[in-house]
């Protein structure tokens, strides 16, 4: 997979979104590999879900463009949907549905065929088969992440989108989570957005610093020297953009 | 700055121009007749003696509480028009997704709410005179009451949200759906039948037109200078807002 | 990238029969959470009986020589309006708790699915309440009269009302849930807004309850503005939808 | 006035205050809001000369 479409799974070029005289996001231009993990980081307010909320097509772009598998976030709304997945520190699940009416409804939703066997296959990999008729509601907090995994993969996506994915998770959710996202790490682009500078740093091969809508630091993760990309980010989270 | 000067100018015509028109109404305007009144003995009246009964002589009654009607009727048709414009800038709003549209929304709907409230006082108080009540469901009374009321919901709905270009894009589709709804209130209430009777209309003299149009011009003058001016408020105050920030950084 | 070619074709070629899919999903998962928690259709249920009780007070007053056929279609629409409200407000408040409706956004669906899915899973949770509240309603205020009008009335207007009710009142519940206080900021928009609709309601109502010499036509004049006032509305709502939920 | 034509008058005084009274509602808040809004913009001219001073001490 990712070997016969465009080599940057993320094209983003003078994307915009302003309101009003408010610039959540100015002018930002990146590249992403296909197959690259992308971490960005960032003060609260610095626009890192804006961001990912115009990658996602949720939030149109003021002006500029960006383009994800190929796909225009504007022109190819619908389209780029069925290509891209979110797991976000919010379950997005309904708590009165068992997990398998869960995964169903967003089979549904997807237009996935012959989606009873995808779904039985997905809860396996899990590990939530023997919960599965188990109203959401009931699950734990690791559980529920790993459904929530499981919805995001649900129709094969090119790209993951990561929203703070490790908030609210105990040490050993974070494992099993961890195990997870190297299994698919292979086969799909990521997006995540963390406060975690450790975890991000550990799993990306691309990072990238918004403050105050701007990209003020964009490099790979071989370029990365961690203490000073440690002190750097401390520098911007601290006092703000000099 | 220079279209605040214009408003200034523009409510300084309009000023004159209802002042105008509410001497006229006195002077030039014809005194219009409502119903009857029954005096005891024969007077020497300007108005024609319609009728003998039991109680004494019907007389034509003299209107006066009428000349309400030069004031509050162009107060009350610019307020419908300042609606309509505050829908047409949520509709811009919604298709550019730009602030200033917002603004401009917001400010026309505040206008039209201040209208309204003004089209309510003269109307109530034009009620009390001619009907000797205070308010009644007559269909007009009605449809305008639900106007305000939904009005009152546009601004409620602004306060009750942080997020500002969420509150932008709800206000701006709440005021095109009220714009829709406020002219079916309109029309339905004359449609139903109902226990009351069918609003009396009034006759027209060309003398009372005059003044008549000389306040509409003037008011919607007068409506157009006050939203001038909250707008370039409003703007002034965005920019000082981005120099203090700028100050900040 | 074979997939990705065949989902492209798929989504081109198949795109009323997905829309269709996603509806009958969105509403198969109200119903089911409904039938499960139960939540709405109690929560209705029991405010429209604590209605009922209410009118009983407010008429406890009235003598034996007040008919109150007279004013049955006002009280059974006002009973309906409010306990709408509430429900309104559940049905949306679910999406918006575990962000269900951001995975909603996220994927493939065209926003006036979305839309008629959960109108329609309103209307057919307000129909229940109504079938429920009628016979009630009937059976505690209206025996000592007689019943002049036409049966087939009172479901036609019923319908006929909902719809309006159940598509002006998921817009407006999709804003209000996103604000601060959702009960009283949805009151506030919903009543002013439906007014042409209760009012024409309630004046079909009536006829239907009463009878009378042109019973007929005032009906049907009434229904009509009904209809002229769903088709209007739900148009609007309808293209005013995507704004909303996209914001 | 004729005296003749008392009762006549009189109704057409009845009616006066409320006339009077919706002209003077409308005329006061017309004024009020007016001289609300100028004065408003009056002070925010104020601040912006104010902030202009603050930009230009930076400056210079």
């Amino acid at each position: 997979m990712g070997d016969n479409h465009t080599d940057s799974a993320v094209e983003v070029r003078d994307l915009t979104r302003v309101f009003g005289v408010r610039k959540a996001l100015d002018k930002i231009s990146f590249d992403l590999p296909s197959g690259a993990f992308l971490s960005i980081f960032g003060p609260n307010g610095a626009g890192k879900t804006t961001l990912v909320n115009v990658l996602t097509t949720l939030t149109a772009p003021s002006s500029g463009t960006a383009t994800v598998c190929g796909l225009d976030v504007v022109e190819g709304a619908v389209e780029l949907r069925s290509r891209i997945g979110l797991i976000s520190h919010n379950p997005l699940l309904y708590p009165d549905l068992s997990a398998v009416e869960n995964l169903e409804f967003f089979a549904d939703m997807y237009g996935i065929e012959e989606a009873e066997q995808r779904v039985r296959e997905l809860l396996c990999a899990v590990e939530l088969d023997h919960r599965r008729l188990d109203l959401v509601r009931t699950f734990s907090r690791g559980m529920l992440q790993r459904l929530s995994i499981a919805r995001a993969l649900l129709h094969k996506p090119d790209v993951l989108f990561l929203d703070e994915p490790y908030s609210g998770l105990d040490p050993h959710a974070m494992d099993i989570f961890d195990s997870l996202i190297s299994q698919i790490r292979e086969d799909h682009t990521f997006v995540m957005i963390s406060h975690d500078l450790a975890k991000g740093l550990e799993l990306c091969s691309h990072a990238l610093i918004l403050a105050k809508g701007r990209v003020v630091l964009s490099e790979t993760r071989s370029e990365i020297d961690d203490a000073e990309f440690a002190a750097r980010y401390r520098s911007i989270v601290g006092i703000g953009v000099a | 700055m220079r279209q605040l000067k214009i408003a200034v100018v523009m409510l300084l015509i309009g000023g004159l121009l209802t002042t105008a028109a509410f001497f006229l109404a006195f002077y030039t305007a014809e005194v219009q007749r409502f119903g009857t009144v029954t005096l005891s003995e024969e007077i020497d009246s300007a108005y024609p003696l319609v009728g003998v009964s039991n109680e004494g002589l019907q007389y034509e009654r003299p209107w006066f509480s009428q000349k309400i009607f030069y004031f509050h009727v162009p107060v009350a048709e610019a307020s419908f028009l300042v609606l309509i414009l505050s829908a047409f800038f949520g509709v811009r709003f919604l298709t550019t997704r730009r602030k200033e549209y917002d603004t401009k929304s917001r400010i026309a709907m505040e206008t039209a709410l201040t209208f309204v409230a003004l089209t309510m006082i003269t109307g109530v108080l034009w009620t009390k005179a001619s009907w000797g009540v205070w308010w009644d469901w007559e269909p007009r009374l009605t449809t305008y009451f639900i106007m305000m009321l939904l009005m009152v919901a546009y601004f409620v709905l602004r306060n009750s949200i942080e997020d500002e270009e969420r509150r932008a894009v709800y206000a701006a589709a709440f005021a095109v759906i009220a714009a829709i709804d406020a002219p079916i209130s309109f029309f339905i209430t004359r449609l139903i039948p109902s226990q009351h009777p069918v609003v009396f209309k009034s006759g027209f003299a060309t003398s009372n037109l005059l003044p008549f149009i000389l306040a509409q011009v003037g008011m919607l003058m007068i409506g157009y200078a006050i939203y001038v001016m909250r707008m370039s408020e409003e703007r002034m105050r965005e920019r000082l807002e981005v120099a203090k920030e700028a100050l900040e950084d | 990238m074979a997939r990705g070619a065949e989902n492209r074709q798929g989504s081109r070629g198949a795109s009323r029969g997905l829309s269709w899919r996603q509806y009958k999903a969105i509403l198969r998962k109200d119903i089911v959470m409904e039938l499960r928690t139960k939540e709405m259709v109690t929560s209705m249920g029991i405010y429209a009986l604590l209605t009922m009780v209410v009118y009983q007070v407010a008429l406890s007053q009235a003598g034996t020589a007040f008919d109150p056929r007279q004013i049955a279609a006002g009280l059974l629409w006002l009973a309906f309006i409010f306990t709408s409200m509430l429900g309104l407000n559940r049905s949306l408040v679910h999406e918006k708790d575990q962000g269900c409706l951001e995975a909603l956004l996220l994927s493939p669906v065209d926003r006036p699915v979305i839309f008629f899915a959960k109108a329609t899973g309103n209307l057919i949770f307000l129909g229940i309440v109504e079938i429920l509240t009628v016979p009630v309603f009937s059976f505690l205020f209206l025996q000592q009269g007689s019943y002049e009008g036409q049966w087939w009335m009172i479901p036609v207007v019923l319908t006929a009302g909902s719809m309006g009710i159940a598509g002006v009142g998921t817009l407006l519940a999709t804003m209000s849930v996103n604000t601060k206080g959702k009960d009283f900021v949805l009151a506030v928009l919903m009543v002013p807004l439906m007014y042409p609709l209760l009012l024409a309601a309630v004046s079909a109502t009536t006829v239907a309850v009463l009878g009378g010499a042109d019973a007929g036509s005032q009906f049907w004049q009434a229904m009509a503005l009904i209809g002229v006032y769903d088709a209007i509305m739900l148009v609007a709502c309808f293209g005013l939808y995507e704004f909303v939920i996209g914001a | 006035m004729e005296a003749t034509n008392k009762e006549l008058y009189d109704l057409v005084l009845k009616d006066a205050p409320y006339v009077i009274a919706a002209y003077g509602v409308l005329w006061v808040a017309f004024v009020g809001y007016v001289s609300l809004v100028l004065r408003r913009i009056m002070r925010l001219e104020k601040d912006v000369q104010a902030v202009q001073e603050a930009v230009e001490r930076r400056e210079g």
